[in-house]
């Protein structure tokens, strides 16, 4: 039960990671292909924040703290840790663009061979 | 961290992506993928890390789940049963994905327990951050201090990132001639009542301004409760493509047109820079805005950090909602601004 | 006295939650589904979020009454929300032209919907 | 004139969200207020000149804890009809018509949103003044609209024909 | 009480189980949509009994607004994609097949 507690968050994002490289490498189907990149992407998030994560911590926002006269120590540990947060927040906002693009790409290959299958556009690529 | 929840919910989340990829229909399989970005949203917030949920209750649940409707419309939504000269991709994939789990899991070993309060990865740079930022920006929310602050240099870089891969949707739906009709300036699409679907249409107008006014909220109270430049423009954004999808393409497009909202996208990538600049210029370095107390009205150093913060949000939320809206209104017209969802 | 208060209210929540995912799994077509699904999570939304409300007030000062309100404002949003939802879904199921299932008419077109 | 209006609305509604009063942040609040009331306030009041809208409010929150009766019955009878064993002897789906005499948005839209969260009823779709109804049983399909159309129209003030 | 709003939680995980399973198995389209919507208001709801376990309901109340919003849009564009295509089944390429035309290419 300890190991499990300990290790689950990371053998999850493992398992998530393979999920999403499978669909990248072999469905046949683009936008399935898209699909796999941003469970690729969840994937990593899963682990940065995990990493952040704290026994005891509340979240990275100081309690009653709004201007300079709040004198009280503050601990770090009781907070989470904000830096995995901060990258990986944009990481989220440059996953909407990365997926914008690559929808945009999945169009116009379907604008051209009028297909989103991989397998048919070879073959009209290679007519 | 709350473990039973947790564990839970990565369960959940395991059994969403194995089918969200194994269904047979795209549409359905954006649903289940949306439906994943939900879990996840939760796993965030379970985890303590509030802003990061907020920005994936904004992009992951709202906006990429619209966009790949919004592509399925526009292109097929049928998925190839099988094909047999697919089977060596098939094992390649297996193979592949087999390693790399291996390795992952192999690797696990040698992390460090989750939530342990000792791991490196918190105990040497975030220390400095959760306990100084009150006194050194009187920001109380860290995430945001690190993102527009200590680590602004990024956060500009990945604005600016955003604002490329807006650019590049365009480009790449417009290659290969002009199929655009210029920008749309018809009075015609003024709101009027009786429409088939009033329910829906009549519901969207009364959420639109709250939501628009929320979305400000967000941007304005960043320093002190999860939110910021990125989910509220996501938010801003969102309310417009609502607009877009319930009445159509060119109600929204009269609002703001393409012209209006890239100067608008590049304007605020420019008040990020601008702000940097005017630190140079006041002889600090770029982006350490502490400087700014000198020409800000009454404000010392730590106020002026907080403030700069703020515009430096602004800026950030100005470009992600016009290019939310921009990769939108490009994808379910193909480029064309005819015909929306 | 609040602590009760509130367990109650979301044990009922709880009761109804779990009649709509019963419902949804048992009724035999969709337009029946959305029944439960439209109106189970309405009120056991409601529940809860007026259970948690309470809670909230355990400590009354100004922010958490705001706190309060602004749990209430979220529960507002799901009252105008959530049945535009059902009837957009459900508008959608009608237009593609699926026949409600009856006990007259026989099940046809509904099995071989899956995909 | 619905400018004023909705720039007093929403802040109100700022003031809600924001819960801090002091100068610096009613001066975002009033900037926000003000650009919202730019970008979409025709989105709100369509037709500014109607009178009265505050008692309309004003009876729309009276009429709050009716529905709120209403929808704790449909959930009760909703859940009896799933949790019992012969469910699919119980129910007898079917699509009523009916014609509405209410005349404006609001209206209609609070009709059917009410239609929707009540017993066994949901509202699939308005097309002119026909309410197309998918009912769960005989006995909820009979009673529609009754009262509720009474009250709505009360509400919004809207004459006999 | 903290115990208490745990429990709820797992449970209300357990129901979005069973939701997941409308969601995966469809058989329509209109069932997943149907699935999808119900695991959205269940975490909504979730996401602010984690924040009173937390004790600070204050900071995810927005969270939850922002989700109960977006949550709304997702839905709304989903039936107004069978607005346009009127077919719920997979097979075909849809009623109205979006055919580029020969200019475009040039």
């Amino acid at each position: 039960m300890e190991l499990l507690l300990a290790k689950y968050n990371y053998w999850i994002y493992a398992v998530i990671m393979m999920i999403g490289l499978y669909a990248m490498l072999a469905k046949n189907n683009l936008i399935k292909k898209i699909i796999g990149m941003g469970i690729f992407q969840t994937g990593i998030i899963v682990f940065y924040v995990s990493i952040g994560a704290k026994r005891g911590g509340t979240i990275p926002i100081i309690e009653h703290g709004h201007g300079a006269e709040v004198h009280e120590v503050i601990k770090a540990l009781d907070y989470v840790n904000p830096l995995p947060h901060v990258l990986m927040l944009t990481a989220i906002v440059v996953s909407v663009g990365t997926l914008g693009v690559a929808l945009a790409i999945a169009l116009r290959i379907y604008t051209e061979y009028n297909t989103l299958h991989e397998d048919e556009i070879l073959e009209k690529i290679n007519d | 961290m709350i473990w039973q929840i947790d564990i839970m919910i990565l369960t959940l989340i395991v059994i969403c992506g194995v089918f969200a990829i194994s269904v047979k229909d795209l549409l359905g399989a954006a649903v289940v993928f949306g439906a994943y970005s939900f879990l996840m949203c939760l796993l965030w917030t379970e985890m303590g890390a509030v802003d990061v949920a907020f920005t994936e209750a904004a992009v992951g649940a709202g906006v990429s789940t619209v966009l790949f409707f919004a592509a399925v419309h526009r292109s097929s939504r049928q998925v190839k049963a099988r094909v047999s000269g697919r089977l060596l991709y098939k094992w390649l994939g297996l193979v592949a994905s087999g390693l790399m789990g291996g390795v992952l899991f192999y690797a696990s070993t040698d992390f460090p327990d989750w939530a342990d309060p000792a791991s490196p990865a918190s105990s040497h740079l975030s220390p400095h951050f959760i306990t100084q930022t009150l006194t050194e920006t009187s920001v109380p929310n860290i995430v945001t201090s690190v993102l527009a602050d200590y680590r602004g240099f990024d956060t500009m870089f990945e604005t600016a990132v955003v604002l490329t891969a807006g650019l590049a949707v365009l480009i790449i739906l417009r290659l290969g001639g002009c199929r655009t009709a210029g920008p749309v300036r018809e009075k015609s699409a003024a709101i009027q009542t009786a429409y088939k679907d009033s329910i829906i249409r009549f519901v969207t107008r009364m959420v639109v301004p709250f939501m628009q006014l929320f979305a400000l909220y967000v941007i304005a109270h960043g320093h002190h409760s999860p939110g910021g430049g990125f989910q509220g423009g996501v938010i801003l954004g969102a309310s417009f493509i609502l607009l877009a999808i319930s009445y159509d393409l060119k109600m929204a497009l009269n609002r703001i047109n393409e012209k209006a909202a890239l100067l608008l996208a590049n304007t605020g990538v420019l008040i990020y820079a601008g702000i940097g600049f005017l630190c140079m210029l006041l002889g600090a370095n770029f982006l350490d805005y502490s400087i700014l107390h000198r020409i800000l009205p009454a404000t010392d150093e730590i106020a002026a950090r907080s403030h700069a913060m703020l515009g430096v949000e602004i800026g950030v939320a100005l470009t992600v909602m016009v290019i939310v809206m921009v990769i939108y209104n490009n994808i379910v017209s193909n480029g064309t601004y005819e015909k929306g969802l | 006295m609040i602590n009760t208060l509130t367990i109650t209210l979301m044990i009922a929540g709880l009761f109804f939650f779990f009649a709509t995912t019963v419902g949804v799994l048992r009724f035999p077509d969709f337009y029946t589904r959305m029944h439960a699904a439209g109106k189970g999570d309405t009120l056991s939304s409601l529940l809860i979020l007026v259970g948690l409300a309470i809670y909230n007030l355990h400590h009354i000062s100004a922010g958490n009454i705001l706190v309060t309100i602004k749990i209430l404002f979220i529960l507002m949003f799901i009252f105008l929300a959530s049945p535009t939802a059902t009837h957009a879904i459900i508008d959608a199921g009608y237009e593609s032209g699926i026949k409600p299932w009856g006990k007259e008419s026989n099940r046809e077109g509904q099995d071989d919907l899956a995909d | 004139m619905r400018y004023l209006y909705t720039f007093l609305l929403m802040f109100g509604f700022w003031l809600l969200l924001s819960g801090k009063f002091d100068l610096f942040h009613l001066t975002l609040g009033v900037i926000s207020s003000l650009l919202v009331s730019w970008m979409s306030s025709d989105l709100l009041f369509i037709d500014s000149s109607k009178k009265g809208r505050l008692i309309e409010v004003w009876r729309l929150i009276l009429y709050i804890p009716w529905i709120l009766k209403e929808i704790l019955l449909s959930t009760l009878h909703v859940t009896w009809l799933a949790l019992h064993p012969a469910m699919k002897e119980k129910i007898a789906p079917r699509i009523v018509n009916f014609k509405t005499r209410l005349q404006s948005d609001a209206a209609r839209v609070t009709l059917a949103n009410s239609i929707t969260l009540t017993p066994g009823t949901i509202t699939v779709r308005i097309e002119g003044d026909v309410f197309t109804v998918h009912a769960l049983s005989d006995k909820v399909a009979s009673g529609l609209p009754g009262e509720m159309e009474e009250r709505i129209a009360r509400i919004f003030t809207e004459e006999r024909p | 009480m903290s115990n208490f709003f745990i429990a709820t939680g797992v449970v209300l995980c357990l129901f979005m189980l069973l939701a997941l399973y409308r969601t995966i198995f469809g058989p329509t389209i209109i069932d997943r949509m149907m699935g999808a919507n119900i695991i959205g208001t269940k975490t909504t709801v979730l996401l602010i009994i984690i924040g009173t376990i937390y004790g600070r309901v204050d900071m995810f109340v927005d969270i939850a607004l922002a989700y109960a919003m977006l949550n709304f849009i997702v839905t709304i564009a989903a039936s107004r994609y069978f607005a346009h295509h009127k077919n719920i089944r997979a097979e075909g390429y849809g009623v109205l097949h979006y055919t580029p035309t020969k200019e475009a290419d040039k």
